[in-house]
């Protein structure tokens, strides 16, 4: 019997750009994360399996970091990398926020973060989606994929498991959509995500900014609004 | 190679800045490039590149091929751990401790390179002992001990090989990290890592509830280990728990099971008695005792001189 | 029109295997050196009276979950079972392979009648399997499958005894028999737990039930892996039998688990 | 033979002068020297019957020779005369099968006879072989079309598709027998129906049996088999204690009809039906 | 009749639809020295007469070992014999590797009767010239086969096969309905009353020129020969029943079948 688990059964077609280059053994949010805006907000929606080779190392982790009191952003790749980049995005906002004494908008956040991936980006394995709400732009979502671009988008799509949706979110997108509408696009796409992405899986957890403030809400692996379909 | 300057303030470029460093990526890479073994502890591969490795320029470290666990109770954390650790194929160490101390409230169970796991939990348990000193806090916070410890290694890039779950009690209630690597962490009810942890999550996703009590919490512990102890051959010897309680009080339960004990199956071998000799089997034909006369330094011979200022 | 009186016998069945042998031996490089489309793990275990397998519909393709209503546990005669993670293509074939041995024996038996007939206990076809999958090997063309077999053992003069039969066949051809069995992924995560809480006087729902369990957990730690599953098992008296695909409950509300982790009080959560 | 073909008889690749092929003749003969075989096509099914000689009384009868043969689960044949050429010939048909069967879909029944046709065919075209001493019937389901069929193949390769098909040694009365059945679709009489396998099984038992001279003849035994709605369109043998009851009424049949007959050999008789 | 045109070549046809050269192949069975088989509800039974050229010679082996639960009786061409025997071992050993389990009699005969076949239907080899007896002990029980040179295969209670096999064979026919009961040894002495009926003129049954070879449930193949045969011979003798003279009688009978016998074991069926 061969015992080697992370190699074994992992045949390397549909690796994404997120995953192909990690250490052996690295933890990586092969994920599916997705932002929408919507009038008077942003919405950010991720799944929450983290996985080494095909193990699951945590299946309930939370891939929606908060930046600032109104800015979050979701984390795809390497989970390491990731994790270090929002505390220094984090850091670098708050002391921005007190010295200038106003909230830092969007764009702010999103160009720290563009900075920190591009100027690194021979280390780091990073896919970022930044959203958030601010007073100067409303809902603003970000996308900053592996290498350090930054791009404004109305929504954003992110992770290994976003190949699989683009036509969905592409054919489902409208612009001016209301807060519920954006919530159940993006809960339905991710869920289409893990039922066919291998590195997706878990819960979906969903964030919703706006200026009164930011909404939590999660659904069970078991209440997911797509299955594990028999086909 | 670019460092990162503080964007936000824009300072003085020649001012040290925060940000990443990534100056060991150079001799990390160097020594890579002349056969340095892997430093990627959980990969399954790594030990079958260093076996081919006799044009590896070091020696091989001892790893704690192992199980870890820990899981959150009603009242506080259980960690548990085996005590095998290997180097390469053969058992270094047969009853080591893999649950190191970090402050009087908060434990860390190491896997992967055994001197990377002790030193590192040692070097964080001082730092923590010194911001206790510092802040005047009596109790240290959980979170402070992980973020230290991830700061560290994500800083060594993987190439210091400790995956760790870290538990413990403070304020805010029981906490218990996973911690990899590579710098990455995770908050979880129950945590398993080490090249057994596959088996000892069995356990956990079998049968762990939330909120249960210690002594079920202590027995999911000991089974998830034996778990690891039975099937998984980097994981072997005995169980070592580790219950820290909301309250503060800690109770180390040190070779808490010994499934495999020979000590009495030693003891059933009936050794010959030819080679158990009485005293006086050999008869003693002649004595003499000779004076120390003329032999050795006395302490008369020792000139004291006074101590210079 | 190639004019041959050649017949079968077990060494012309033994030796030449799936068609695309000879292709191979002529061309000397297609070989399977990776699989494309994989099945995960195969769960198996011995209870009172039977032996029960069981098996996600997940075939993969890479990290893409491909084929989610994939059947990979099969009968391959009214006693035994297979079941196969690895390469689907090379079950299929290796199906195709069995299958016909077991419609050659039905049509060559001495007589008519059912009752007379002799077809291969779950022993041969396990036995008949390693030589094949060790010779694949040699061949270095390896069949990519892990297979378990599952049946009632014979004995040593070929006759069926009521004691029940698992073994397992790897892609290099070694094989083995135990009480409790899983390839893949399962051998580091279901098995632990299958040895811990396996008896042997274990009924039927006790043996379902735990098998259900590692399914489960194989869900949530392995990610080739489905909660959409198959069970199967061979009985004494009732033969082979083969569920439908269904769907296991999954469990996702510990309160470490809904407990969000990202907000900025709480670092080290993620 | 109406003539031996002096010198242009030697081999099935020499024509004699008026254009026939003797070796393939020979042949035939062979099969009209052996057991009767029987193959009808009723509504509902096909039935196949033999009549295989006990050598002796010493052999295992229902497992001497195995005459009637599953080449998948969807066909069967049976086959007369040498007995060893058929069951090489089985054994082609059974591969032709499986090999259809990998490409997914049963072997239709016309396609599967044809191979064999072309296969014996291919024995009367060379000096280095000689053509089959056999004759094979068979009975199969088309999977495709829900249609049933038989088809005989004679040794020189010619073949037809049957509502009731004969060889061997009893095949000129069978097949007169046979004719009085209701067996062809298209001429079914006026209120009648086309007769069913339990019929079929029946009539067939009988035919055997009266062709047969206990008297003259080896004792034998008559093994049947069906493929029909009954057996779920697989090809299995005809339950025993069938066979019994068919034989029983078979021979009840023949007194009444025959006055002028001996009785049979009521042992012998015994033995056949096991 | 040009009978003698259509008996050189195995693939040609006769007139009346019979393969002469296979006929003569049957022919060389009957010459070989006699040998029978028979078998219980629990044991197969083989018994052979061996022939030895000079009294100088030793005598020739008429059973084979084939595998543990498998042997055969031969009757004609002792090198043809052994070919087949070198080939059923092969494949013996081969079942026992890829399936773990002991080659199943009923295919391992009718595998060798196709064999046998083969050489009928081209003009490239000539049949074989030996028929064997099988006697075996397989997951269904005790089995008895007889092949022939066509190709024919029947599965027997009892068979006798060989020179003056007729008598063997009237023994076994009239007795073979008490031999399912029989146990291992009276089965023996059914065989060598059989064989003393085939032996020729004032010939015995010595331990020399008798062979047996026994199979049974939990029984690996064994030879009984030579001293070991003696006690069996022994016990004949008491029933005062060894030699040719006893069987006299029922020979007659047999000549006559002997030439209707011709027209059975052809090709027909």
């Amino acid at each position: 019997m061969s015992h080697q688990y992370t190699a074994d059964y992992d045949a390397y077609a549909g690796k994404s750009a997120e995953t192909r280059h990690l250490k052996p053994g690295e933890l990586s949010t092969g994920t599916t994360i997705m932002a929408v805006q919507f009038d008077g907000g942003v919405v950010l929606c991720a799944d929450s399996r983290v996985s080494t080779g095909s193990y699951v190392a945590n299946r309930a982790s939370d891939k929606i970091a908060q930046l600032h009191d109104h800015i979050w952003c979701c984390r795809s790749g390497s989970a390491a990398d990731t994790q270090a980049l929002t505390d220094y995005v984090r850091h670098f906002l708050s002391q921005l926020a007190v010295e200038t004494g106003r909230l830092p908008e969007v764009k702010v956040a999103a160009h720290l973060m563009r900075r920190l991936c591009y100027q690194n980006k021979d280390n780091l394995m990073a896919g970022v989606i930044v959203g958030g709400w601010d007073p100067v732009c409303g809902g603003t979502v970000y996308n900053i994929p592996v290498g350090g671009a930054c791009i404004p988008m109305p929504f954003a799509l992110g992770g290994s498991g976003s190949t699989y949706i683009y036509g969905l979110v592409d054919a489902e997108y409208r612009e001016n959509m209301t807060k519920d509408e954006a919530l159940a696009l993006v809960r339905k796409a991710v869920a289409h995500a893990m039922a066919r992405d291998g590195s997706s899986g878990g819960i979906i957890r969903t964030l919703v900014a706006t200026e009164e403030g930011n909404v939590r809400d999660y659904v069970s692996g078991n209440m997911l609004p797509y299955g594990p379909a028999g086909w | 190679m670019s460092e990162l300057t503080n964007p936000a303030i824009g300072a003085d470029p020649n001012a040290p800045s925060g940000g990443f460093s990534f100056d060991n990526v150079h001799r990390n890479a160097l020594l890579l490039q002349r056969q340095f073994p892997s430093p990627h502890s959980s990969d399954p591969n790594a030990s079958a590149n260093a076996n081919s490795g006799d044009r590896s320029i070091l020696p091989l470290a001892t790893k704690t091929g192992t199980t870890i666990v820990g899981v959150v109770y009603k009242d506080g954390i259980v960690l548990g751990a085996d005590t095998r650790s290997t180097n390469d194929t053969t058992v270094a160490d047969k009853n080591c401790e893999k649950i190191h101390y970090i402050a009087p409230n908060i434990y860390c169970c190491g896997a992967g390179t055994a001197a990377d796991t002790e030193k590192t939990t040692e070097l964080i348990s001082s730092q923590m002992e010194l911001l206790r000193l510092n802040t005047g806090d009596g109790q240290s916070r959980v979170v402070t001990a992980c973020t230290l410890l991830k700061r560290m290694l994500f800083r060594y890039q993987g190439y210091v090989s400790a995956a760790l779950v870290l538990g413990g009690c403070d304020l805010d209630g029981p906490h218990l990290y996973q911690i990899y690597p590579h710098g990455s962490t995770g908050k979880l009810p129950f945590t398993t890592m080490g090249s057994g942890s596959l088996a000892a999550m069995a356990i956990f996703e079998s049968d762990y509830r939330d909120d249960m009590d210690e002594v079920d919490a202590l027995r999911l512990v000991q089974r998830a280990i034996l778990a690891g102890i039975f099937n998984d051959l980097g994981s072997g010897s005995n169980v070592d728990t580790c219950v820290i309680r909301v309250d503060g009080t800690v109770t180390m339960g040190r070779n808490e099971i010994r499934p495999n004990e020979v000590g009495p199956l030693r003891d059933m071998v009936r050794r010959s008695d030819v080679l158990n000799m009485r005293e006086g089997t050999t008869a003693v034909l002649r004595s003499s005792f000779v004076g120390r006369s003329g032999v050795g330094v006395s302490m008369a011979d020792v000139t004291v001189t006074a101590m210079e200022t | 029109m190639s004019l041959s009186l050649q017949s079968g016998g077990a060494a012309s069945r033994a030796l030449a295997p799936p068609s695309t042998a000879r292709a191979i031996a002529d061309q000397g490089n297609q070989m399977t050196t990776r699989p494309i489309t994989t099945g995960t793990s195969v769960l198996g275990m011995k209870y009172r009276g039977g032996v029960m397998l069981a098996a996600d519909t997940l075939v993969s393709y890479g990290s893409l979950a491909k084929y989610k209503n994939a059947r990979r546990l099969l009968s391959i005669n009214s006693r035994t079972l297979i079941g196969a993670g690895g390469e689907y293509s090379d079950l299929q074939s290796i199906a195709d392979l069995l299958r016909g041995n077991a419609l050659n024996d039905r049509c060559t038996a001495d007589s008519l009648y059912e009752e007379d007939n002799n077809e291969e206990c779950a022993g041969e076809v396990w036995s008949y399997l390693r030589a094949v999958m060790y010779q694949r090997r040699n061949r270095m063309n390896p069949l990519w499958n892990d297979v378990v077999v599952a049946g009632f053992r014979q004995n040593p003069d070929g006759t069926t005894t009521d004691s029940p039969f698992l073994g397992v066949v790897d892609k290099i051809g070694t094989a083995y028999e135990d009480d409790v069995l899983a390839t893949g992924f399962g051998a580091y995560i279901a098995l632990p737990l299958m040895r811990e809480k396996y008896r042997p006087d274990m009924e039927e729902g006790e043996a379902r039930a735990l098998l259900e369990d590692c399914l489960r957990i194989l869900f949530y730690r392995d990610c080739r892996a489905l909660n959409r599953v198959q069970i199967a098992k061979v009985t004494m008296d009732g033969g082979v039998l083969v569920s439908e695909p269904y769907e296991l409950d999954t469990y996702w509300d510990f309160k470490g688990f809904v407990t969000n982790k990202g907000e900025m009080g709480t670092d080290g959560g993620w | 033979m109406a003539s031996s073909g002096s010198g242009y008889d030697l081999s099935s690749s020499t024509f004699s002068p008026d254009g026939r092929i003797f070796q393939i003749e020979y042949a035939a003969k062979a099969v009209e020297n052996a057991g009767t075989a029987l193959g009808l096509r009723c509504a509902d099914g096909v039935v196949l019957a033999v009549e295989k000689p006990l050598v002796n009384r010493m052999l295992v009868a229902r497992t001497t020779g195995g005459y009637t043969r599953s080449t998948s689960t969807r066909a069967s044949r049976s086959r007369v005369s040498s007995a060893t050429a058929g069951r090489s010939l089985t054994g082609r048909g059974r591969r032709r099968a499986i090999t259809r069967r990998h490409h997914g879909t049963k072997i239709p029944p016309a396609t599967l006879s044809s191979r064999i046709s072309a296969y014996v065919h291919y024995f009367t075209l060379h000096g280095a072989l000689r053509p089959f001493g056999a004759s094979t019937l068979v009975a199969a389901y088309d999977t495709g079309t829900k249609r049933h069929s038989l088809h005989m193949i004679e040794p020189s390769g010619v073949c037809y598709e049957y509502y009731g098909a004969a060889a061997g040694r009893g095949r000129q009365p069978a097949r007169t027998e046979m004719e009085k059945l209701v067996v062809n679709p298209s001429r079914v009489p006026e209120g009648g129906e086309m007769i069913s396998v339990s019929e079929g099984v029946r009539q067939l038992a009988k035919i055997i049996h009266s062709l047969h001279d206990d008297a003259k003849d080896k004792p034998f035994e008559l093994e049947m088999s069906w493929l029909c709605e009954g057996s779920g369109w697989k090809h299995e043998g005809v339950p025993r204690e069938i066979i019994a009851g068919a034989v029983e009424w078979a021979k009840k049949e023949i007194e009444n009809e025959g006055e002028n007959d001996e009785e049979g050999d009521d042992d012998e008789d015994d033995e056949m039906e096991e | 009749m040009f009978r003698n045109m259509y008996d050189t070549d195995v693939t040609v046809w006769s007139p009346e639809g019979r393969l002469l050269q296979v006929e003569y192949a049957m022919e060389s069975v009957k010459q070989g020295s006699a040998c029978v088989a028979l078998r219980s509800d629990t044991h197969s039974v083989i018994g052979a007469l061996k022939r030895s050229v000079s009294e100088l010679s030793s005598h020739q082996q008429k059973i084979l070992e084939i595998d543990d639960h498998l042997g055969i009786g031969i009757a004609g061409l002792t090198a043809d014999a052994r070919t087949l025997a070198k080939w059923m071992r092969n494949e013996c050993l081969n079942h026992k590797y890829v399936y773990g389990t002991a080659m199943p009699t009923g295919r391992l005969a009718t595998d060798l009767a196709d064999r046998h076949q083969r050489t009928t239907q081209t003009y490239v080899r000539r049949p074989y010239g030996v028929g064997l007896l099988l006697a075996s002990f397989d997951k269904n029980g005790p089995h008895v086969y007889q092949t022939c040179p066509s190709g024919n295969v029947y599965e027997c209670y009892a068979a006798a096969i060989g020179a003056r096999s007729q008598s063997g064979r009237t023994y076994l026919e009239k007795h073979h309905e008490t031999f399912p009961t029989c146990g291992r040894d009276d089965l023996i002495m059914h065989a060598l009353r059989a064989l003393v009926g085939c032996i020729s003129g004032d010939g015995e049954l010595t331990s020399e020129n008798g062979s047996i070879g026994v199979v049974g449930k939990d029984e690996r193949f064994v030879l009984i020969e030579g001293a070991e045969l003696q006690p069996y011979l022994d016990r004949l003798e008491l029933e005062g029943g060894n030699n040719a003279g006893g069987a006299e009688e029922e020979e007659g009978e047999g000549d006559a079948e002997e030439e209707e016998e011709k027209e059975d074991d052809v090709m027909e069926t």
